[in-house]
């Protein structure tokens, strides 16, 4: 048996990798520095601790009375539903149930419906409620003006609790509409607890699936910042119109981002 | 026809072969959501000893989802060996596991077995199997592809750079590749998941990534992962399009819902063939799958989900991959609840690949709504390596900031090299061993910044 | 790529292994033979579905009024009992609950308890209550006369549910027993879904810890049967209250089994 | 003492070391039972990350159970080694965790490290590493260990063949024996636990045990797991005793309550190394171990379960053991709820018990109160076997009659040899390939009715 060293050993701190710099283009995990095949302690609890948040996220909850204050000045009505899922643990067992709204939500909206409209806006919790908390009312700021300026007739502003993308099918047909855009919180990342995405449908109806729509995804200021998004999705929702599309046939043929 | 079992005076009927499948089909949420799951655990065991006596055959009569109504079903009989087939065409589903597990299901025999085999099969005989018989017979299989390097080769493991970036900014993406690159990470392909499905940004990634491949002659290829329209749209603009991705699902109507068909995968890869890129081999398509597809579309026909996902096998082998995975605990909890349930399908679905020929890789992930963490996917790794997986994902910090899941870092493929003692792909480990990123045995040699990469850095970091 | 063989493959039904006969001598998974290096499918399906049944007795629940029905005949009162796990839920994450009295059962037994005995017992559900609806009433047909013939005197059957071995303390104490006797079900195996244990502790009082009793376990005609449990249960309590110990102290002499 | 660690202007506070420890531990329901563990997810890292800047030195200043009270914080506080600590004296929880996982924590290092690592400090920094690390870490360290045979030789993977009986019977437990040893188990040791613990029928089974080595000359060991009391008034009356077994608790008090102490172990050892039975080596006691017997008995002392587990490691070096083993999943799910739980500490008991010098097997096992089944069993035994773990049990077919518990088979030890290329203590294997058990490749050969044990079978089969 060999002797130990009568050195001390040296302390290890990993060496930080030389191309550390890389790491202002990207909020990636680069660049960690290595300890034998091992990321480094440091590296590892800060990924631990972003999970443990990133978990709570999941659990976050609609900030409706925020919401409500903020979109009156974008002069829309709300209206407030629920999914069929009752709760955090029904929604994540039961996606079904999160794409069809609860019996009262339906009554009240067929009750409450009248007309049409050319979009329905859709504001749903999904796996991140704090994306809507926090990127709703800024993104519907910008985007709602100029859907108004375009002549678009607005339906009102929809607050879905519990909620899947495909809820805004059945939505939009009870509300008439001629598209629907579901700004909806994706699940949870890491280093993005908080990312919104946007699905819209032309022609909503229930029994569509994701063929039938288009998706604007990771709007967050760390990602696709809202102004690039609203314009990105004013062009698109624009183009539906026009072509009386969405979908598989709709490509984002607009350069904005690319510049 | 209706399958029986009696347990104790209880006789368990299962009304036809589907059902019976569903029914022997180890516990998990999305069967359960599909309602189709055994509803006691002597009812799973009971329908697994029916099963046991169904002759393959029936396999052959009894189409799961109908033939006139799936495209998938068609695929599946009409491409049927009957040749290949005639070796085992004797045996019922428990005999093809007594004989799968024996020393007489070698490599080459399994090999030249699998166009006689159909997906229904293959399923139905993974039910039969506990998770060390999974891995045992599933590292038999030498599942070998080319393109621009040779991968599957017995004893190695391949990893797919995934470098994505939340606005496909190009810079950042440029960032992580080379970050993966320094870590050896990117012989399976340099594959970038596009945050839009913009053209023009698609083709602007196609371009860069090349671009940086030719830079430093890496022995490799690229993918962007968008939508095979727009990959098609791109091809005819003459974009460098090595590998051509697409979602693909089970059933037709899950196609369907993913804006696809056969048709129009065989338009793609006739495209893809056309533009000649590779240089060892033509193996140009990459697919993924994941089990919860078909059901989450609502397009299931009643299937258990792993039948479903051993069905989008049948899709993917038409078109002779190079690459093929499943994205296992990608989707969430509500088809997969836990590390136990990914755990378990992941061997499945790897197993299952690979019995039907399919170069099988494996993303080893979880989502932040589902019961799992790391553990689990150390777990998993471990457990797929010993299986000889083909190749992994090589996501920066494990941590996938576009896609919001975890999958495997640089890291957790160097940990896997190590204690397995697996390699690169031999053409991608002399050129890491050239750039001095790696050691000659297949080790990272300490980084330094006098690295080739670092010191001409691609022109989209400058 | 080799070509398949033009033959059919021989058809895989594993050898059995040529000292099949050693079976006759145990009721262990042996000779089980092999494909490759897994059990045959036949005997790995048997296992599961063991499984599933060792599962179900975990949860099954002491059949109460038929062994209050048959205890009578041994002529000693009955009591019934419940610790303070509620249920099987509780009963399998808090082990600590399934060793001290409910409030009621503490309350009643406070009340009914009068005098003392020289042996109480204990008939305990354990991890399988079906263990004690099958064999408690054969074995204390046996034992209870060898204990009573001895001059022993014993205290009421306590039936309880539940419970775990240490209960017996609190309740020995509560009923002033010298000794206590706990037939109790072992936690179900594959092969023995229902085997009974039985653990004696002298001057029994909580706070006790295992080293202080004794244990004869398997009890089950499978296992020990009735009569040589009979006997060497009743030689070693009775060895326990003439030396006046139990446990690593007391060591089982007896040859009755050996023999 | 306390720690405290602030996350989002959160501050927590741990008021002393053991608290510390154990919210840092993964989560276990032995541990929520005890009312130790961390409350939530954010708790635990909070925990883990103040743990990371413990000083090693503060784990020989603060004892978590005290000296005065306990005769095992005296035993590893008395015999730590401090020249072996002095390499790594300066190293806070965290440099140790980045040291032991970089390529400088060789074998060789790691083996002269022990004797200045406590239990304390091993279960420490196991908190702070992820499966793959410590399955990694552990694979380093190559205990070896002698009796008749050599075990723990990388690359090799023994078994204890476990031919228990619910009755004794000398004929059902021979049978079981030749079943194991005509399936290659048995070089770890043969050992029985009987079901009685009466003297005279121990003896008999010590007395049958010999006589079927002595007739086939099988280079192995065998030993009756009765409690130590039992075996130290055997060998006084000259029963042929190989090793000693005994259950160990990590404090005073649980060894207490198993009727033991330091002061008994001692004669005990000293009793067994006289009578000198061993051929190439003097390992001659044999210990089991297992997450919950110190909460169970009460005599945790507000510890976490997974530190308990480690002092009973320290209690097992003292005597120079030829076999550890945790019994890992054998309680029950009152202290590891599932097989992710059992899992996780089975792998934290490997890396301990040889970080700590200790010949460490594991008893890859479930109950069937336990959320568990064959599938995380195959998964364990596979990690386990890339950790390098000493041994495993060989039980036919898995199912203990007696003890009422599902653990390892003699085909999982050949499961896992086949696919990680293992082999049996090289003198077991030369007499397997001596009787035509083995093949001279450490494979099986087809069972046949002319094998020497076969035509001559033990007398107590006759
Ligand atoms: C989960 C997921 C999937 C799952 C969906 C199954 C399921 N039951 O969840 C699977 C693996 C099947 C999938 C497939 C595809 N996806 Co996807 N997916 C995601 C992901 C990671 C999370 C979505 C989410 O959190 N939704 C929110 C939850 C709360 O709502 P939900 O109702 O449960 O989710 C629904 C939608 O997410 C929808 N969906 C998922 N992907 C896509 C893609 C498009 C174009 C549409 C319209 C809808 C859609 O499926 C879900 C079930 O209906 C996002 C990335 C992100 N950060 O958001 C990418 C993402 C939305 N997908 C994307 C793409 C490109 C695809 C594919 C087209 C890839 C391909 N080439 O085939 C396919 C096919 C999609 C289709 N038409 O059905 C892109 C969209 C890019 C864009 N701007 O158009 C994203 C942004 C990721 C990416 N950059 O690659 N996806
Ligand atoms: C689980 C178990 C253990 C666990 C107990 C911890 C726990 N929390 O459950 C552990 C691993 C710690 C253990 C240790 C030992 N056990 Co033990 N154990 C069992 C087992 C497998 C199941 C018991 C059961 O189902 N109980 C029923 C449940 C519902 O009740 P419970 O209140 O939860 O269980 C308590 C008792 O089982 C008790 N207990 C467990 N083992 C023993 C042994 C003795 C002698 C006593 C008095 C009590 C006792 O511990 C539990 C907690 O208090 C049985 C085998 C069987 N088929 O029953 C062997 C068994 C009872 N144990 C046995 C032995 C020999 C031992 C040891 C003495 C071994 C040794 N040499 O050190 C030690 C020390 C026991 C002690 N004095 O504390 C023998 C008893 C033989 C005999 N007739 O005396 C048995 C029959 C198995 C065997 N043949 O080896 N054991």
């Amino acid at each position: 048996m060999p002797d130990l060293p009568a050195q001390p050993s040296p302390t290890p701190t990993p060496a930080p990798d030389p191309w550390a710099g890389l790491q202002a283009f990207t909020a990636a995990r680069i660049a960690l520095g290595r300890s034998g095949t091992s990321v480094p302690l440091g590296a590892a609890l800060a990924f631990k601790l972003a999970h443990a948040h990133a978990r709570d996220a999941v659990y976050s909850q609609l900030n409706t009375s925020e919401l409500l204050a903020t979109i009156p000045s974008l002069q829309l009505p709300t209206l407030q539903v629920r999914s069929r899922a009752q709760n955090r643990q029904e929604y994540l067992q039961r996606p079904d149930w999160g794409r069809q709204l609860s019996e009262e939500s339906r009554a009240q909206l067929r009750e409450q419906a009248r007309g049409s409209c050319d979009v329905a806006i859709i504001l749903a919790d999904g796996l991140s409620a704090t994306a809507i908390n926090d990127h709703a009312g800024p993104l519907l700021g910008l985007l709602v003006p100029l859907l108004r300026q375009a002549g678009f007739q607005l339906g009102p502003i929809m607050l879905a609790e519990q909620a899947r993308v495909a809820i805004g099918d059945e939505i939009g047909q009870l509300l008439g509409a001629r598209l629907t855009l579901v700004l909806i919180g994706e699940r949870p990342g890491l280093s993005a607890p908080h990312s919104l995405g946007a699905y819209f449908t032309y022609g909503p109806r229930p029994g569509l699936t994701d063929e039938a729509r288009n998706c604007v995804s990771n709007i967050r200021p760390e990602g696709l910042p809202y102004p690039a998004a609203a314009t990105k999705l004013f062009y698109l929702v624009q183009e539906a119109l026009r072509r009386q599309l969405s979908g598989v046939g709709l490509k984002d043929q607009s350069d904005l981002l690319a510049a | 026809m209706p399958y029986r079992h009696v347990i104790r005076q209880r006789a368990y009927v299962f009304e036809d072969l589907k059902t019976l499948l569903a029914r022997a089909s180890p516990l998990r949420s999305g069967d359960v959501l599909a309602g189709v799951a055994a509803a006691t655990y002597e009812e799973r065991v009971a329908a697994q000893l029916a099963l046991a006596d169904v002759p393959l055959r029936n396999f052959l009569r009894e189409a799961l989802v109908p033939y006139e109504q799936d495209e998938v079903t068609r695929l599946i009989l009409d491409t049927h060996d009957a040749a290949a087939f005639a070796s085992i065409g004797h045996f019922t589903v428990g005999q093809l596991r007594d004989w799968l597990v024996s020393d007489a299901a070698d490599g080459p025999t399994l090999h030249a077995l699998a166009p006689g085999l159909t997906p229904e099969m293959v399923a139905a005989v993974s039910k039969l199997l506990r998770n060390q018989e999974l891995i045992a017979v599933a590292r038999r299989c030498e599942i070998i592809t080319r393109f621009r390097n040779t991968l599957g080769l017995r004893g190695h493991l391949a990893t797919r750079l995934q470098p994505n970036h939340p606005t496909d900014d190009l810079r950042g993406i440029a960032a992580s590749l080379v970050d993966g690159l320094l870590y050896g990470s990117g012989d399976a392909v340099i594959g970038i998941n596009p945050a839009t499905d913009n053209p023009q940004a698609v083709s602007q990634l196609l371009h860069m990534l090349d671009a940086v491949r030719e830079q430093y002659a890496i022995p490799t290829q690229s993918c962007v992962l968008c939508h095979v329209t727009t990959t098609l749209q791109l091809i005819a603009q003459q974009a460098p399009v090595d590998l051509t991705f697409q979602s693909i699902g089970g059933t037709e109507a899950t196609n369907t819902s993913f804006g696809i068909s056969l048709s129009l995968l065989q338009e793609a890869w006739e495209a893809t063939l056309a533009l000649n890129r590779g240089t060892l081999g033509d193996n140009v398509m990459y697919f993924e799958t994941g089990q919860g597809s078909a059901l989450s579309a609502n397009a299931h026909h009643g299937l258990d989900q792993q039948t479903c996902e051993a069905r989008a096998y049948a899709v993917a082998r038409r078109f002779r991959p190079l690459l093929v995975n499943s994205v296992v605990g990608f989707i969430g909890p509500e088809y997969l609840y836990d590390g136990k349930q990914i755990i378990r399908a992941a061997l499945e679905d790897h197993f299952c690949g690979k019995l039907l020929g399919l170069p099988m890789g494996m993303d080893v992930c979880y989502t932040n709504h589902a019961e799992a963490d790391q553990d689990d996917m150390d777990t998993l790794l471990t457990l797929l390596g010993v299986a000889g997986c083909t190749y992994i994902m090589g996501v920066p910090g494990a941590d996938d900031i576009m896609l919001g899941y975890q999958s495997t870092s640089f890291h957790d493929a160097l940990y896997l090299r190590r204690v397995l003692g697996l390699r690169t792909a031999p053409e991608f480990e002399a050129w890491l061993n050239q750039q001095g990123i790696f050691d000659g045995q297949g080790h990272l040699l300490p980084a330094s910044a006098t690295l080739q990469l670092l010191e001409k850095l691609p022109p989209a970091l400058h």
